[in-house]
């Protein structure tokens, strides 16, 4: 995240300088710089965040409504009791934020900002006010047995693919062996579970995990860093000196105190710990019931289509146009010896190359022309079921062809085949769990958003396992109520 | 004055692959005739029977039914023939899905559009004629054997047949049940209804039959009265049959 | 990549100025400049680079040999030439190529390096040589309707998830909405299949596409970047002022020529097709073949254990202990009424809490606790096949239950169940696909790979359900064979 | 001198859930019996047969087997009672994974713990004296309803067992393979084995049962020889069902 925000900001500054340079009407580059003045008259200190970075700036639901909190928030209120002014905050995406200083929009800037070589070319930065610096996360329980970054050498040690954190570990510590995963929540999940002794992460990052989950203790890395690189600073616009000075001086009083640490962080841990609590599992049932949804609605939908290709397919494999009956033998026999996982990538490649089809079409049909060949051999089977003598009794009575398929033979098929195709429905509600696969939001998809979102890598999982036995117990009950109206017997 | 000829078969063969069942049959049934037909199992009674309403196609060899030969009929013009010949089978062979009412009024009124309330007219007669009036709204599961036989001969009757086939209609009874079923067919009888029946209830046929035909090998072997065949059989191959039915 | 690579640099320059001012002993900053003079004595110039990053450098296969190409090696022959001296190429990592340089390994640094502030502080640079710049794809059809990145306004337009273009995407065009990938392979195939209109990409790859895909275009962006941030400089020890000069001369002459895309660029293309040649399916064939391997040992183990399990479960649920009955019921209910993949996540993250298990070893359990309760209800069934008159004419015999059940019944339940145990065996190779989804390196894991390695979307996937389907289709054959052999009747 | 009790069925009654099966039984089997047992479908034939060698136990009352209550009996003291109780079903029920001999062998060896050569010799008489011994080799399937039957008789015998219980042995027989299965049983009573026999043979019957018992609705209604019941059924119950199986 950090690596891409620098990267953001570097562009922002350099738009900016452009913008400018271009003769745009640049504000109030006072050469008497009464920024302090203007601001204590206004009596308000306009701070631009992007609240997306624990425990920097976060948001936080308390009692329904939203709120900015974090470490940079605590340091920004004291800093405006200093100036005697009131704190507004105004939240925008990391990328905005220069632009907001420059164009007089916010006085200060305050985002776990790194005050590095680019950005000082444009903006102006208090003293540092926190480093953070690198952690690694490990098992509380083998705290002992890793308490440096050194003892780590020989081991796996995970970080997130393509960041900082994966480099630096696979550069400085020797004979690790770096496990790169996507997922921040999945990195949690290998520590915990012994497949990775450490996690190299952010410290702040680290110390929020640490604050959240008792299990884990943050070591600290011997990386050594700049402090440009890896220090937080506040940005003001180019010749705020006086504003500077005394955010400088309310800065340091914070530095004496130790506020960061003593009271700041372990504020921010609190409002995280809100979160957590507030992210339980029953705070994300419109996850699970979004994902029971699309589960139901993908299995109804391709049963209803199944139904229809798998009496298509078993009527095509009972004629007697030789053409009719090897397509149909030839599908069905592919179908079925092929998994559905593979016809789901080609649906939603292949039949993409044609015409442009949304993931969960695509999934659809991938599922429906899958379960039409195995509800055709179901068909085919029922029919096979009923008693050649059923066909010769209504023959000899002179019945036609299709007499005898309407009212003799289909009738007491589908009641043979009734168990069958409640079987396959419900197979549908099972196997529509791999239409996830291409981004699809079903149940499945949604409970790897949950665990994400959660660090919790079991219960969502064991959540869903429910959900999806509750749909599938329910429907084998209705199944089953409609089964015993259908006996005549 | 020999009556009018109803079927007639002339040269019969018939083969499943490579097995002759039928070798070379040549018969005549005329009107009002019961005919008996006994052999062993696996001789082929039941493939000739059912090469008579065309349910099997006969490999060489012709059936006349009314003159007409029905081996070269197309599979839409059977309808015609079949009208005209009910089948009663050994599995009783009732559409379980449909009440016993339904069972009799589906052909009337599928394959001679007669309305619902003429086709029941029929239905409830025929009921009445094997004395199961009050079973007209049950489904076939709840009857007993007996009882689902004798529907089935009123379905096929349902149809005004001209010739009946029997294919061993009272071997998956229950010994007590064989009688009703047996009474039904005689009075069907009596009644001068054609008949060809597969059996092997020796006091049925001595009673009924016209005539007994002996079948074993894929050829009738012999042919008579019941007296003549049962009491006085001339062929080995019937003797020692005939000897093992009474035997038990 | 190109943003990792720039971080890399910052520390490994970082740790470089760290290890020199430690005072370890640094080499060669001669005072006076003999670096043009020592490599024409020695007679060969010695450049590092880190082939990895088409079509800049990379390795690619002839006749069986690796060989470092591209256009930055095609410059430094060029340079060579004039310098009248001979190339010699190392190969490391790109975060050593720097501390190469300043260890005296290398004379000069090419690897599409961007001469940053930070770098600059530490090395020379040469005159920058290439502006890469960001430029988008668009398909050939289309090149009419998105002519430019104007065009692209209110589009949906894609991008690596978290990388430069995502973000200068997201900011610069207006209302785009920019939908993030992961691999650049799906990015290219949603592109194709006109799920996008247009993938953001820096010009190097975005032509290396082009080149490799006549139906696509690149457009250039209008993206306002920075020489510094985008460009690619020659690095050099500091202080090696002979040796700029007289690179910047050959350069010079190159530029003027247009060598660069007149000449090494399409070099560089023709290479990578080459190497697009070399790696149509049939190169791919091992990644094939392990995906095949996977895939049947995973069903085969998973089927023994499968049936072990599935005869224990069989006879508890057939057992007279109450206990055992429910148990049994329960499992296999469970396991019945719930998705594969579900049960493949739930081993994984939740077994793994308390072993650690490696991801093919929790497929391979999941797969078998499935297929076992499958089974414990074929062999069920196959029990419940053999007619009541078998026991009761073994019992009525004096035979012992056990006798009754080995002698009797199993022989014939198994004769019965063969056809069904067939199929579940057919469904494991199947169903093993799912494990892809932990990173078991099975047959979809394998197709994956592939898709992503050779920019093809449809052709892996077909490739690997042919795979599966003759997998399938021998596995149905043999079991016929074996099913054939059992009949006595 | 009347001959030893060897079955003695006390106030036997057996439930299904609610429906009374078996009322209140009380006969009596001596040593060198023929007992057949006749009455209509549903009476309970099945269900007394199956209670004697315990493949059901009965609700409530006593069955002795040569003096002892196997009513009380467990499990597994089950195995010697059997061992002298031979059955034969209605359906055969040959183990169709065992060739002929391996059927025979089968039982001596499990429960007898005969080594394989004594089984193989004793099969081999029990198949001459059948007539069978050519198909020692082959597999049941191949084998005529009739075939089987008479193997099932011979496995039976090879526990050399003091009673044999047959349910309607010859019943899904063709016809002309019913005279076989009934001329081996015939044999065997001549030979003296005391025998319990559900059949509705009447030939049979009046040729070899010392007694016949006539059931229906869970009791059994009349005892008595073979003529006395055929010919002059006392209740109302026995002369409507002999009347039926006798009218077909
Ligand atoms: N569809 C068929 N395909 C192949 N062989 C057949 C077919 N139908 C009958 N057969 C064979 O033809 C022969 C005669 O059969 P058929 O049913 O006519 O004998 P049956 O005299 O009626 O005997 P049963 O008294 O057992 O009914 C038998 O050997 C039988 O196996
Ligand atoms: N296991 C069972 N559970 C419930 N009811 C049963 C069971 N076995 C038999 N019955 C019922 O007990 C009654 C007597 O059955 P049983 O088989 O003894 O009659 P049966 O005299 O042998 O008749 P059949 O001549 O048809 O063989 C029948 O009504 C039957 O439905
Ligand atoms: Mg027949
Ligand atoms: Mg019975």
């Amino acid at each position: 995240m950090k690596t891409i925000k620098q990267l953001f900001a570097i562009l922002a500054v350099l738009v900016v300088s452009f913008t400018i340079i271009q003769g745009q009407p640049a504000i109030a580059h006072a050469a008497t710089d009464d920024s302090l003045a203007a601001i204590q008259k206004r009596g308000k200190l306009v701070m631009a965040t992007s609240p997306d970075y624990p425990p920097y700036e976060f948001q936080t639901n308390q009692k329904g409504k939203s709120k900015v909190v974090g470490m940079d928030v605590s340091i920004a209120k004291q800093i405006a009791k200093d100036l005697h002014v009131k704190l507004v905050i105004k939240s925008m995406t990391f990328d905005s934020l220069l632009v907001a200083l420059e164009t007089g929009k916010a006085d200060m800037v305050m985002a776990g900002m790194n005050p590095t070589p680019e950005r000082r070319q444009s903006v102006d930065f208090s003293d540092i006010y926190y480093v953070g610096g690198q952690d690694f996360l490990v098992n509380k329980d083998e705290a002992s047995k890793y308490p440096n970054q050194k003892s780590l050498a020989n081991q796996k040690v995970g970080a997130q693919t393509g960041t900082l954190q994966y480099n630096l570990a696979k550069k400085h510590i020797p004979g690790v062996t770096v496990k790169g995963m996507d997922k921040g929540a999945d990195l949690i999940l290998a520590l915990k579970t012994h497949k990775l002794v450490a996690v190299g992460m952010e410290k702040p990052a680290a110390e929020a995990y640490v604050k959240n989950d008792p299990s884990l203790v943050a070591i600290s890395s011997t990386y050594n860093l700049d402090e440009n690189s890896s220090g937080s600073a506040i940005a003001f616009r180019k010749g705020s000196d006086s504003l500077v000075t005394a955010v400088n001086k309310s800065l340091k009083d914070i530095k004496q105190d130790n506020l960061i640490h003593k009271v700041y962080l372990k504020d921010a841990g609190k409002y995280m710990k809100v979160n957590t609590a507030n992210t339980s599992m029953g705070h994300y049932w419109t996850y699970f019931a979004k994902g029971v949804q699309y589960t139901l609605i993908i299995a109804a939908v391709s049963g209803v289509i199944g139904v229809v290709l798998g009496v298509l397919l078993a009527l095509m494999r009972l004629s007697k146009v030789k053409v009719f009956k090897w397509l149909s033998v030839s599908y069905i026999e592919f179908v079925r010896g092929t998994p559905l996982m593979v016809q789901v990538l080609f649906v939603y490649f292949g039949v993409g190359v044609i015409v442009n089809l949304p993931a969960l079409i695509s999934g659809i049909i991938a599922v429906s022309l899958n379960s039409g060949a195995y509800i055709a051999e179901i068909i085919r089977g029922g029919i096979d079921s009923v008693s050649k003598g059923q066909d010769e009794a209504a023959q000899s009575l002179g019945l036609s062809r299709s007499d005898i398929m309407k009212s003799v033979i289909l009738p007491q098929a589908l009641k043979n085949i009734w168990p069958a195709l409640g079987n396959e429905f419900i197979s549908l509600i099972k196997e529509s769990s791999i239409v996830s696969i291409i981004g699809v939001t079903d149940l499945i998809y949604q409970l790897n958003i949950v665990r994400a979102d959660t660090y919790r890598g079991v219960m969502p999982v064991f959540i869903a396992m429910v959900l999806y036995f509750i749909m599938t117990f329910g429907l084998t009950r209705i199944l089953n109520h409609f089964e015993g109206r259908m006996q005549h017997d | 004055m020999t009556k009018q000829a109803v079927i007639e078969i002339n040269n019969v063969a018939k083969q499943y692959g490579k097995t002759d069942v039928l070798k070379d049959i040549n018969e005549t049934v005329r009107d009002g005739q019961v005919i008996c037909l006994i052999g062993p199992s696996g001789a082929g009674k039941s493939t000739l029977l059912r090469c008579l309403n065309r349910l099997e196609n006969p490999t060489s060899g012709e059936i006349k039914f009314d003159g007409q030969d029905i081996t070269v009929l197309s599979e839409k013009e059977l309808g015609s023939i079949r009208e005209n010949m009910g089948m009663v089978f050994q599995s009783f062979n009732l559409f379980p899905n449909m009440t016993v009412l339904e069972n009799l009024k589906l052909a009337p009124i599928k394959v001679k559009h007669w309305d619902d309330s003429a086709a029941e007219k029929v239905a409830y007669d025929l009921l009445e004629r094997v004395g199961l009036t009050e079973k007209a709204q049950a489904y076939p599961a709840s009857l007993s054997g007996g009882q689902q036989q004798r529907v089935a001969i009123a379905r096929a009757l349902a149809m005004n047949p001209k010739v009946m086939l029997f294919d061993e209609p009272t071997s998956a009874l229950d010994p007590e049940m064989v009688g009703e079923v047996l009474s039904v067919m005689r009075e069907l009888a009596d009644d001068g209804m054609t008949m060809v029946v597969v059996t092997h209830e020796m006091g049925f046929a001595k009673q009924v039959a016209d005539e007994v035909w002996f079948m074993a090998d894929g050829y009738i072997q012999e042919r008579g009265t019941a007296e003549e065949l049962f009491d006085h059989p001339k062929t080995e191959r019937a003797k020692d049959f005939i000897g093992k039915i009474i035997n038990s």
